[in-house]
């Protein structure tokens, strides 16, 4: 490629925020619920560093179909994300055409300006391949320029053309914003919601923000069941994917921490991300905002800085037991959603199967299995385990859990309550999880016979990876 | 720094005390060399019911008690085993109680305003202490910020 | 009765804080989801003051079988405890016998001591009726020694025996508690969850707190499903009563307040109920105590003296707002399990009449719809609508809900999945709220046959009115 991403982070390494954004390359540590080692998110089977105690084991059979399922880690520091985005099974290393757009960089590198400069928005459907050698897993990762604008003395300045795009649409322009909202804003350029445009309406691959109808699990779903072409760039019924095994149209939920976020107490209270996730602290004689953006429960001197300032009333040990006490309730929750999710698929697919099912009703079922999955996915994709809002997390798992059963009930009238009795098993024995899937082992046909619900993905042709992070091997 | 200079005043002044000058004690009797410690207790008195009405003229057990006590306290807080900004402080509400009663509970009173007098003899029956009902000295909310909010 | 209570109340008329106490007269005043004026709490198609917006349609039915079906109203102040359990329907007013125990004065009265005093532990036992002549309804009702002792210049003391036999079994002395204890102690002599001893096992209903394996809705459940004689006063399964139309054996929660609020955050911070519910205020020259307990969200001026000490970084809007957040997503979590624990009695009630039903199945099904029940209820009971203790509010409600559809997957299953079609209804066709219900009602065979459920009680006695308030009719 002819364009030169340039200096990137390097041009930085001389101020002290640079050297505390180093630290961002631990990931080794954990916490109860968070933290940074990358553990496979559905292995509940394996010790760290691949699996972890606090896992969702059905992760894979709620994305069967999509490209998640082969791959999902648990998230970690901002200086990997350039390395994990170019190792991910999610997309294809094993053919020419990657399957995921170039549109993936958007949240990974700092060079999108430059990007964008040069390939306007065709960049975003372009082949993800094309890039991985001209980005640097260093220089060119997640950094400073970012959030910062190097030629106005480091002010904080949004450069997610999505988030530019979103906020304009609710007539906000972030050049206006406070500096207490800016130190939300720059995060909420990645730590939310999206979806790509289709090309028939919109410019194809390009992220988008749905916001336009709320950020609430609601009010998304909404806006996702029946698109303005002119102003969502897509029409009718979004669909990330088709559901392997239940045929349903799907939605994914990445990462809304923003959302999750926006009506909470804190942000009531005007807290911002930058509060709990980038707190003051000492470097030498300096004070400097903290540049390692990671779980604040890492270590008592972490709560310190990042909590005490406002909880003067609690000691760090009470801060990390209440939120602990709030995630272990949404965290339970979460997977007894998880597993109705699981349900309300395995009924559709058993229904499906009957002969003279009833067809309107089984398009209800799939359309409570959809609903379902979305409620539980905005809790499982959003990456605080409740922490961030957990009364709203609470009440978003108690809807997908309904949606899902009533899934299940539509499914079973569907067939006049033929399969009342076959669905009326334990989830384990009905459908177990799927513990490994990956593109190399779709590729080998006694693996699709290996569970039920991989019978239902189609045999992938003999292939050897191609490329490794930046590496072309063959 | 800011230590070495609070320790030199603090020297001074207890040099000042054990010469026991008249200089030294009207130094030491005024609200502001209270205050010198007791910045919450100086807000919290601003803001309540008797402005007029000096620390002293509360918080005193006698002159002698009142030095002997002073003397303590700066070395307290001079050694550092004490922070009267931080600290829970002891409370002798029974000694101060005694000076309420005698500003307010005088034979004036008794002429002027028997009422007043029979009723806090019932409200005293039942509860013993004039703070239960009164926050005079100092306005609690504010006062207690230097326990931490309660 | 030979029996002086004394001068009560009244002896501290002069005082500044009975002034204040005479507030809890005002039951005018509602807040979005809490105050005072005393309607039917199942009525949600009457206006105020005989129903709310916000009420529980289905308990007439879930508590059929049980006095609480008779009449159930919200709380008003506490100068009003003497008069409401003298007026209600749960204690029978038409017959000599009342029916329910003397021992429901405990935490209506300030004359609890004399009582006790003077006939022992007989008192519980003994007929309610017996002592409605003998408490003056004003100077009688719950008053300053209930919390004071007036001989030792009202130091806060605990009156209640069953809070201080509570206490003793934990190895607690509420003498060696702090002053902040104090606070919430003195409240948690009647705002807890209580149930009376057996004449077998213990002493014939005297008040019990079931707290010997924690507070938590599971702790108890656990508790109340063997106990230890000799402790507990109870042998084996523990049962308020027996479900008229799914012959479940019941329990019933009452105003779990301080048990909700045991491990809330505001407890994990050592606030006490009083600092929420009795604020210090200013009358003319003194501050004292507020002695008017009431929800502290009923005015600006309310959330200014009761939270703003602490929440000085939220404003009085943001307050009540925040708290209503949370109680509209309990409420909304509230009335789905509500419904599912109707459905559950349903099932079993459909699966008993099936000829071959599977009698272990049916047993297990019972036992999830008292369970699903009781975790319902620990919320429902609750006075807050969730305010105090949100988090674990919501994680409660999820688990009643999935006990009470277990219930029904049980009962289906127990017969051989025969009545999943019959089952398969909304549920307000399925079974109809019991909307007017009372032990006149019940004396009239029409209204028996008004409602499929009613047809499964008794018909009563035609019988007068023998007793209102404190006045003999005949
Ligand atoms: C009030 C403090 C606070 C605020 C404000 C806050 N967070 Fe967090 N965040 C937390 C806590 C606590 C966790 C849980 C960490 C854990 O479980 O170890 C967390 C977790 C996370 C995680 C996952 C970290 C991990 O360990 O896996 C991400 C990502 C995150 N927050 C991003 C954000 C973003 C983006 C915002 C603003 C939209 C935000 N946070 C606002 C406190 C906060
Ligand atoms: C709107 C911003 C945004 C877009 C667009 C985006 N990501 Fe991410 N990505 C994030 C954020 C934020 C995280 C960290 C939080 C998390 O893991 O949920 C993340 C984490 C990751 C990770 C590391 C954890 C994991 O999931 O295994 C990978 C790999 C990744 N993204 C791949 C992709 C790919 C492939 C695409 C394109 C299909 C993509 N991302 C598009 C924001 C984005
Ligand atoms: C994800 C967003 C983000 C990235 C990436 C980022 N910063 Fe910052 N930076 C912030 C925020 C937020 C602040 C606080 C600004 C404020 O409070 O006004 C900040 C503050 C600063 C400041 C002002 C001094 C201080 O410590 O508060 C400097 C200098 C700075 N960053 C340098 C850097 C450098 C160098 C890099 C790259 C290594 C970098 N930043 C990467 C968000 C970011
Ligand atoms: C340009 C996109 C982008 C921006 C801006 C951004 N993030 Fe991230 N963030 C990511 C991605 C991608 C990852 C995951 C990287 C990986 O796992 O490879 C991540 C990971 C994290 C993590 C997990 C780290 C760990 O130790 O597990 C936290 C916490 C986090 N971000 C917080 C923030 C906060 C707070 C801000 C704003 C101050 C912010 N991020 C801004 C993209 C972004
Ligand atoms: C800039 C101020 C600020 C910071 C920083 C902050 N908080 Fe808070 N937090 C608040 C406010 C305000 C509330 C609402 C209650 C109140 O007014 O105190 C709150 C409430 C809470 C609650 C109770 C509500 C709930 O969601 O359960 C928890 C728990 C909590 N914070 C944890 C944390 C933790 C952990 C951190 C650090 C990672 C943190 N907070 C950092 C201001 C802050
Ligand atoms: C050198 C600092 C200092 C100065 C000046 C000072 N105090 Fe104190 N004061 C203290 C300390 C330290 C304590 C706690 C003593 C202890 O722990 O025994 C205290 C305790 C008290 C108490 C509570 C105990 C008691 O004796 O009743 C009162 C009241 C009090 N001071 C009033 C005053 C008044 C009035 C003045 C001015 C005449 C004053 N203080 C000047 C340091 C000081
Ligand atoms: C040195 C004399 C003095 C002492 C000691 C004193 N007071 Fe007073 N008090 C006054 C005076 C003078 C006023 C009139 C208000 C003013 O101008 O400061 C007053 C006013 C009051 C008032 C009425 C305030 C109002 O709003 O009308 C109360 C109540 C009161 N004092 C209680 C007390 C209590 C309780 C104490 C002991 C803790 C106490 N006083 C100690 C002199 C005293
Ligand atoms: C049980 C509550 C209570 C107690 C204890 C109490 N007071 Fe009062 N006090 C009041 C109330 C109420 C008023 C205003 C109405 C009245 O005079 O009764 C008042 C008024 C006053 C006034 C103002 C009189 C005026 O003319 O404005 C003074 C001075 C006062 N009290 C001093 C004291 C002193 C000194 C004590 C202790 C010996 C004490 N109080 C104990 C409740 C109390
Ligand atoms: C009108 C009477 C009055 C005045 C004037 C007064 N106080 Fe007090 N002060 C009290 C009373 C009464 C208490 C005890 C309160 C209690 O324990 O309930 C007290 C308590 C204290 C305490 C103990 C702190 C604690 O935490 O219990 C200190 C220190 C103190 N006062 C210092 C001062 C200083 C310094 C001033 C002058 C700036 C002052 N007081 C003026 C009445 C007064
Ligand atoms: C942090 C403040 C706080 C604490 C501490 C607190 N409460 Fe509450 N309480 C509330 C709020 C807020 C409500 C909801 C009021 C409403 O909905 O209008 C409430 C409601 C109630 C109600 C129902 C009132 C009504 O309007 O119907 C009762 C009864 C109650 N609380 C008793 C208690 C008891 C007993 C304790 C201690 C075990 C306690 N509270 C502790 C804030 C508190
Ligand atoms: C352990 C203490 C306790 C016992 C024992 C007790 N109550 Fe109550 N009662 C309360 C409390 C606290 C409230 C206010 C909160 C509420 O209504 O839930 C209340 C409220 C009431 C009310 C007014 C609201 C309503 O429910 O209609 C009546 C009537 C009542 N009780 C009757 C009784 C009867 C009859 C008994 C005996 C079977 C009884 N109580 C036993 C504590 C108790
Ligand atoms: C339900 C419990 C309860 C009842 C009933 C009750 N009180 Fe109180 N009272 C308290 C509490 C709690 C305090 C605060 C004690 C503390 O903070 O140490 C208090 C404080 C007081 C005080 C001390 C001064 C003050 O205002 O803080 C007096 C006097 C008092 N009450 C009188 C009464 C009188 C008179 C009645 C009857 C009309 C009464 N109380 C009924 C709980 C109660
Ligand atoms: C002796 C028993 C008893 C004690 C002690 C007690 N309560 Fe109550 N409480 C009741 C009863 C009974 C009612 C309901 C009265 C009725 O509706 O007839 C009630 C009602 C209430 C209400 C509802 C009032 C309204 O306006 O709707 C609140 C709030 C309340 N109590 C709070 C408290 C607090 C806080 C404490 C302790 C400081 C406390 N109670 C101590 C028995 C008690
Ligand atoms: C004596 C102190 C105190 C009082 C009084 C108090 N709070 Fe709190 N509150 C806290 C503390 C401490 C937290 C935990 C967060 C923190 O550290 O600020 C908290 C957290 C909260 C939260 C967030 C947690 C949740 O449950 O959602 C809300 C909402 C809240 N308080 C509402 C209220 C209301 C409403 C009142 C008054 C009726 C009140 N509080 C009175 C100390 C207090
Ligand atoms: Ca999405
Ligand atoms: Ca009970």
């Amino acid at each position: 490629e002819d364009l030169d991403p340039g200096e990137g982070n390097a041009a930085f390494r001389h101020l002290p925020q640079y050297q505390s954004y180093l630290e961002n390359r631990d990931d080794t540590r954990m916490t109860e619920f968070g933290g940074s080692v990358p553990h496979r998110k559905h292995d509940d089977f394996n010790p760290l560093p691949k699996g972890y105690k606090h896992a969702q084991p059905y992760l894979k059979n709620l994305w069967l179909g999509y490209p998640f399922m082969y791959h999902y880690d648990r998230a970690r520091g901002h200086t990997f994300a350039l390395r994990d985005v170019t190792h991910t099974d999610r997309v294809n290393r094993y053919d020419e055409h990657a399957g995921l757009p170039a549109t993936c960089y958007n949240c990974k590198t700092n060079a999108m300006p430059q990007l964008l400069t040069r390939y306007g928005d065709d960049f975003w459907a372009m082949n993800f391949h094309r890039f991985r050698t001209v980005l640097d897993p260093d220089r060119h990762t997640i950094g400073c320029t970012n959030c910062h604008d190097p030629s106005d003395h480091m002010r904080l300045v949004i450069t997610s053309v999505p988030l530019t795009e979103a906020l304009e649409r609710q007539g906000r322009d972030w050049r206006q914003a406070s500096r207490d909202e800016m130190r939300t804003l720059v995060c909420a350029q990645c730590h939310v919601e999206y979806y790509f445009e289709t090309g028939e309406h919109g410019v194809a691959a390009k992220p988008h923000l749905p916001w336009d109808e709320g950020m609430n699990p609601e009010d998304i779903y909404r806006f996702k069941s029946a698109g303005d072409p002119d102003r969502d760039g897509f029409s009718g019924q979004f669909r990330d994917w088709v559901h392997a095994v239940s045929k349903t149209p799907m939605l994914k939920a990445q990462h809304p921490e923003y959302e999750m976020f926006h009506d909470s107490v804190h942000a009531q209270a005007g807290v911002s991300c930058a509060d709990c996730h980038m707190p003051r602290v000492r470097v030498g004689p300096a004070t400097i905002t903290s540049h390692h953006w990671t779980s604040p429960l890492k270590s008592e001197a972490m709560i310190r800085s990042a909590c005490l300032g406002c909880h003067d009333q609690l000691t760090p040990a009470q801060l990390r037991e209440r939120t602990e006490y709030n995630q272990a309730r949404v965290w339970r929750q979460l997977n007894i959603a998880q597993e109705k999710s699981v349900r309300a698929h395995e009924a559709v697919r058993q229904a499906m199967e009957w002969p003279g099912v009833d067809q309107a009703l089984l398009a209800q079922a799939r359309e409570k299995v959809r609903k379902g999955q979305w409620f539980w996915d905005y809790v499982s994709a959003e990456n605080s385990a409740g922490a961030h809002n957990p009364v709203k997390a609470l009440d978003t798992l108690a809807s997908s859990q309904q949606y899902s059963d009533e899934a299940v009930q539509l499914a079973i009238r569907a067939t006049g309550h033929a399969i009342a009795e076959s669905m009326d098993r334990p989830i384990g024995e009905l459908v177990p999880p799927i513990r490994e899937h990956s593109r190399k082992l779709q590729q080998d046909p006694a693996h699709l016979e290996s569970h039920p619900w991989l019978g239902y993905l189609p045999l992938l042709p003999e292939a050897e990876l191609i490329w490794d992070g930046n590496q072309r091997l063959r | 720094m800011k230590m070495f200079r609070t320790m030199a005043a603090l020297l001074i002044l207890l040099a000042l005390l054990a010469l026991g000058g008249t200089a030294g004690h009207h130094m030491t009797t005024t609200d502001a060399f209270c205050s010198s410690c007791h910045a919450y207790e100086k807000v919290s008195w601003d803001q309540g019911q008797h402005p007029e009405v000096g620390c002293l003229d509360c918080h005193t057990g006698g002159f002698m008690r009142d030095k002997v006590q002073g003397a303590r306290k700066m070395f307290l807080v001079f050694t550092g085993q004490r922070d009267p900004h931080h600290d829970r402080l002891p409370s002798y509400p029974e000694k101060t109680q005694a000076n309420c009663k005698g500003c307010h509970l005088t034979e004036t009173a008794a002429v002027h305003q028997p009422f007043f007098l029979a009723r806090h003899e019932g409200y005293m029956a039942a509860t013993g202490s004039c703070m239960a009902c009164h926050e005079s000295g100092h306005v609690a909310a504010v006062r207690e910020q230097r326990h931490g909010r309660r």
